[in-house]
């Protein structure tokens, strides 16, 4: 008790390539990635996976994502992707998902959003599986994905009933605005499913736009959304979601994406984009200062 | 697709008397109570104007929730394109996303719900998933179901697409994303019994309230299901769309009422209300088009 | 759509007598009230409920509840408790909870803190039953409710698994520190299970201590823990938690509970605790000025 | 109850160099270790300052949480005797009950809980539920499970006691609330196979690492249990307390070992570390009493 050695708490403060390539396996059996429709997606902790070419054996979404899926894919390190929707919202279909689909050369487990949504939390609470609500086998979506949906029978009513496996990612990746040096993160806007990730996961690497002093937390405790405990490294990297937008930080890069939907129709014009804004920028910044000289116009802050 | 567009004539120098966006913004509007719970699902620039107008003009208390990020009557102004917006936390109360999906599941909660789909068949069925008779090798991979298969839970659902072609209504969708009549009348009633019929001995949750699709709304028309058949059946046509228009971009025989009515177009004031919260004017813009 | 009527949305805000006799069925099938030990349980809403003699069938508690309970029970109104703790924490155990049980003038469904939990989260999904972790059934408390604890097969393993069933309350009573008039209700500190308790309740009447206008939720939505849609009533009244805490508002009052605990050991004590505490004060700030002339020195604010 | 405080001459000139309660919030904390994630429960005033101490002299990266108001690494100065106390938000960070109960079940999160009963037995199994031969009518009821139930899953349980009489140190629990090692070695190696073992070929959660109760902790003395019996076995004896007491006021048989040290004292420095935080000397005060 007595050692004489300074009692410090350990910074878990990472540099974004070291948290990459030591918290996450090379394959990954399941990685998770946070993010929803064009928001919070953590594109620079995306980008160094694709960098360093992490082989993902299968990749689990939040409910609605969009490139942060894309781009692994369309870079051919998915093997297997659980999602519920991989798209661009109001600005069209993926072009890389689709691609890798029409082709065979993704295998797809179609999901609906209660899937991910109770899987995860199963995990998270070491529950052996969750019911869905009875309707929804009406879909054809859990007979297209029947690994993942199962009939078993409700103990109280005898009834049939559709169950779901939990979820537990052994890593996942997601965005939060701010976190303090040990892992206390907190949304400055939407949670998503990117806290319940965290939850679930064994591993969470959070990267954020501002580090904060612990000090701070004190008075707003019940504000932080995911305690230290779950949290594995934290990843300070401005402008981390672009071209997604981070809540309070910045809105969606709108002219990016659209560069990138009409780029990436291709595979080769996806090549093009991986080394254009992957492989060539050394770091985050380089990757920024390039996305903002081809248009820009389009670097914006929230209306609120 | 057969658009209508041509036929009202833009003046450059004044804004349209209205739009069909704004006429869609109208009908949808017409169609929420107050006291509904509207969920208004991605892409949701126009459900969630009509919402709005909705609260503004006869449903103050008509809630509505956005898309993934949970923010609950949103004052969100200017509308935006992207339902997950920053703007749209400017709301009463916001929900994380698995909270929301918890609600989507509970019994009752969500009376109205805004579907759309890739394809919609003559039964209400939209596909969000896949085109082609392979679901493994499809013709075109959409986005994916999100909360799509819910609709066999919500109350009503109102189906709305920004385009009318026969690729997208055909007589039966390649994959069920977001379950309507199903295959028709028995085929639903069957499923009713087991989704609505609160089972065995141990206290189970309220019955549910669904009653389906009830309304598809497209730039051409307004359509509605007949009780009995559960067929898709014209219920009225926009200013200057002719029967033959929609027929042709309809995949199936839809019904056809002896006498079709045009549809209402929103009286001035009626307008003035939306622009007043569309002040960037994203209804007269694609997909819905110069107006009148 | 153009009747002329003026557009004027409908207000939550009730008296707390009629907000009781309007919305809670007389009996209850199945009634939740809200609170954690000595903190945040809905008291001037349970005094109200004696005082109008609402017969409750059953009564489901917070994983841990102490007055508001024993109360309850205490006041005769109890057919059956479904808890996993009824007690006064440091103070001691739960005198009228012990008497009923210990008679057998209550029935006891004792179950785990977990089972109350997944329940009320089952209920709120419309999920048909929820699992749980394997290792509780060890414990002799599944066996003790088997009702409420049974084996069905996870689908995906072929393990048995212990299943718990979804818990609607007919109505929930609950405090939030604060809400708008529609019922967008916050709370100040802790939020125990008393927000999942109006997720699953098919009423629920939330006590505050202060109304807020709309127009201040703008900026902090995301702090909003209940939305409006899912509270019946909105009742004001200033400590109306007393004499347990409201976080940010009031520390609980111990010398009270003291009383409480020494007071009502007997049958008849409790009978001059309940005449004397909420028969006999005509309303919550009558019960307060007795309460606060009675133990002068312990009302008390929060230290942080 | 045999009690050891007038072994200790208390000086009303003077604080005492160190009390009962301070003796047992150093000895829990020495066997905290950093990375820990405690569980405090609830009456958790105890395991809160062995937590505080830990992190101050060993274990930075120690994580507790506070009871039902999941309130995570807490400064709470001074100490409370509520576990829910709002005092305890003032810190790093706060989570909602279902949220606790959630990461509860979390396979591998909780590596201590400090549990505590009105009865505990020779195999370390809790009862908080009911004293007496029928549980529907007992001799006396207990408040109830609360948690407890997830002994079984919980990394290493620390039984603390602030009392310790042959009424609570009984043969065998009279209700299992939270499982010890159960009927012993044999029964408990087979429930770890159901428990701790994936089962199926579905992806499964990591297996847990529960080691079950390691320590009990009363006013009298340490016990800890024997690797092959699992029974409870004495550890130390408190200064001043003797066998022959120990054994008095328990009602089962102890496995007595050969050497039987005395309960290592907290030194000054520690003291004063504890006094830092305990400022309103809770730890002085009853049920902890006076101290030397």
């Amino acid at each position: 008790m007595d050692t004489g050695a300074p009692i410090v708490r350990r910074s878990k403060l990472m540099a974004l390539p070291d948290a990459v390539r030591e918290l996450i396996p090379n394959p990954c059996p399941l990685l998770a990635v946070g993010g929803m429709h064009m928001h919070n997606a953590p594109m620079t902790l995306v980008r160094e996976v694709v960098r360093q070419g992490i082989h993902i054996e299968r990749l689990l979404t939040s409910p609605s994502a969009s490139i942060q899926a894309d781009l692994l894919i369309g870079a051919g390190l998915v093997d297997e992707v659980i999602t519920s929707y991989i798209g661009f919202e109001y600005l069209g279909l993926a072009p890389s998902f689709r691609r890798a689909v029409e082709s065979g050369s993704l295998r797809l487990i179609e999901v609906d959003a209660p899937l991910i949504s109770f899987g995860l939390q199963a995990a998270a609470a070491g529950q052996p599986f969750a019911t869905l609500p009875p309707g929804l086998e009406l879909s054809d979506v859990p007979a297209a994905s029947p690994d993942f949906y199962k009939w078993t029978t409700d103990p109280f009513t005898s009834a049939p009933v559709l169950a779901v496996p939990p979820l537990r990612p052994n890593v996942a990746l997601i965005h939060c605005q701010e976190a303090d040096g040990f892992g206390n993160a907190l949304f400055k806007g939407s949670v998503f499913t990117d806290r319940l990730m965290a939850f679930a996961a064994e591993r969470t690497i959070v990267q954020v736009e501002n580090v904060l002093r612990t000090e701070r937390l004190y008075g707003i405790s019940t504000q932080v959304a995911i305690p230290a405990a779950l949290i594995t490294a934290v990843v300070e990297e401005a402008f981390g979601c672009h071209p997604t937008s981070s809540h309070r930080y910045y809105n969606h890069d709108e002219q990016h994406l659209k560069d990138y939907l009409r780029l990436t129709a291709s595979e080769e014009g996806m090549r093009g984009y991986l080394q254009r804004y992957v492989y060539e920028p050394a770091d985050n910044r380089e990757y920024i200062e390039r996305a903002r000289a081809d248009a820009p116009d389009s670097f914006t802050s929230p209306s609120l | 697709m057969g658009q209508p567009l041509s036929l009202f004539g833009t003046n450059p120098q004044r804004e349209p008397e209205y739009t069909i966006g704004e006429i869609l913004a109208y009908i949808l509007a017409l169609e929420l109570r107050d006291d509904d719970v509207a969920l208004t699902g991605a892409n949701n620039m126009m459900p969630v104007a009509a919402c709005r107008l909705a609260q503004l003009t006869h449903a103050p208390n008509l809630t509505f929730i956005g898309g993934g990020g949970g923010a609950i009557n949103s004052l969100v102004e200017p509308l935006v394109a992207s339902s997950c917006d920053y703007s749209y936390l400017a709301a009463e109360a916001t929900i994380a996303l698995p909270d929301l999906i918890t609600l989507q599941g509970r019994p009752g909660f969500v009376t109205v719900f805004f579907a759309g789909g890739m394809q919609v068949d003559q039964y209400g069925n939209c596909n969000l998933s896949s085109i082609g008779s392979d679901w493994q090798r499809p013709i075109l991979r959409g986005p994916g179901a999100a909360s799509l298969p819910f609709m066999s839970r919500f109350g009503r659902t109102i189906i709305y697409l920004a385009a009318h072609t026969s690729r997208i209504f055909v007589p039966k969708v390649d994959f069920c994303t977001g379950p309507g009549f199903l295959s028709g009348p028995e085929a639903y009633a069957e499923a009713q019994v087991n989704i609505h019929s609160p089972q065995g001995t141990f206290p189970r949750p309220t019955p549910l309230t669904s009653t389906g699709p009830v309304l598809v709304a497209t730039p051409l028309c307004l359509m509605d299901f007949d009780a009995a058949t559960k067929r898709m059946r014209l219920r009225s046509l926009h200013p200057g769309v002719t029967l033959e228009q929609v027929q042709q971009n309809t995949g199936f025989d839809l019904l056809i009422p002896t006498d079709v009515p045009t549809t209402p177009i929103p009286p001035p004031a009626i307008v003035r209300q939306m622009r007043a919260f569309d002040t960037e004017r994203l209804l007269q813009q694609p997909p819905y088009g110069k107006g009148k």
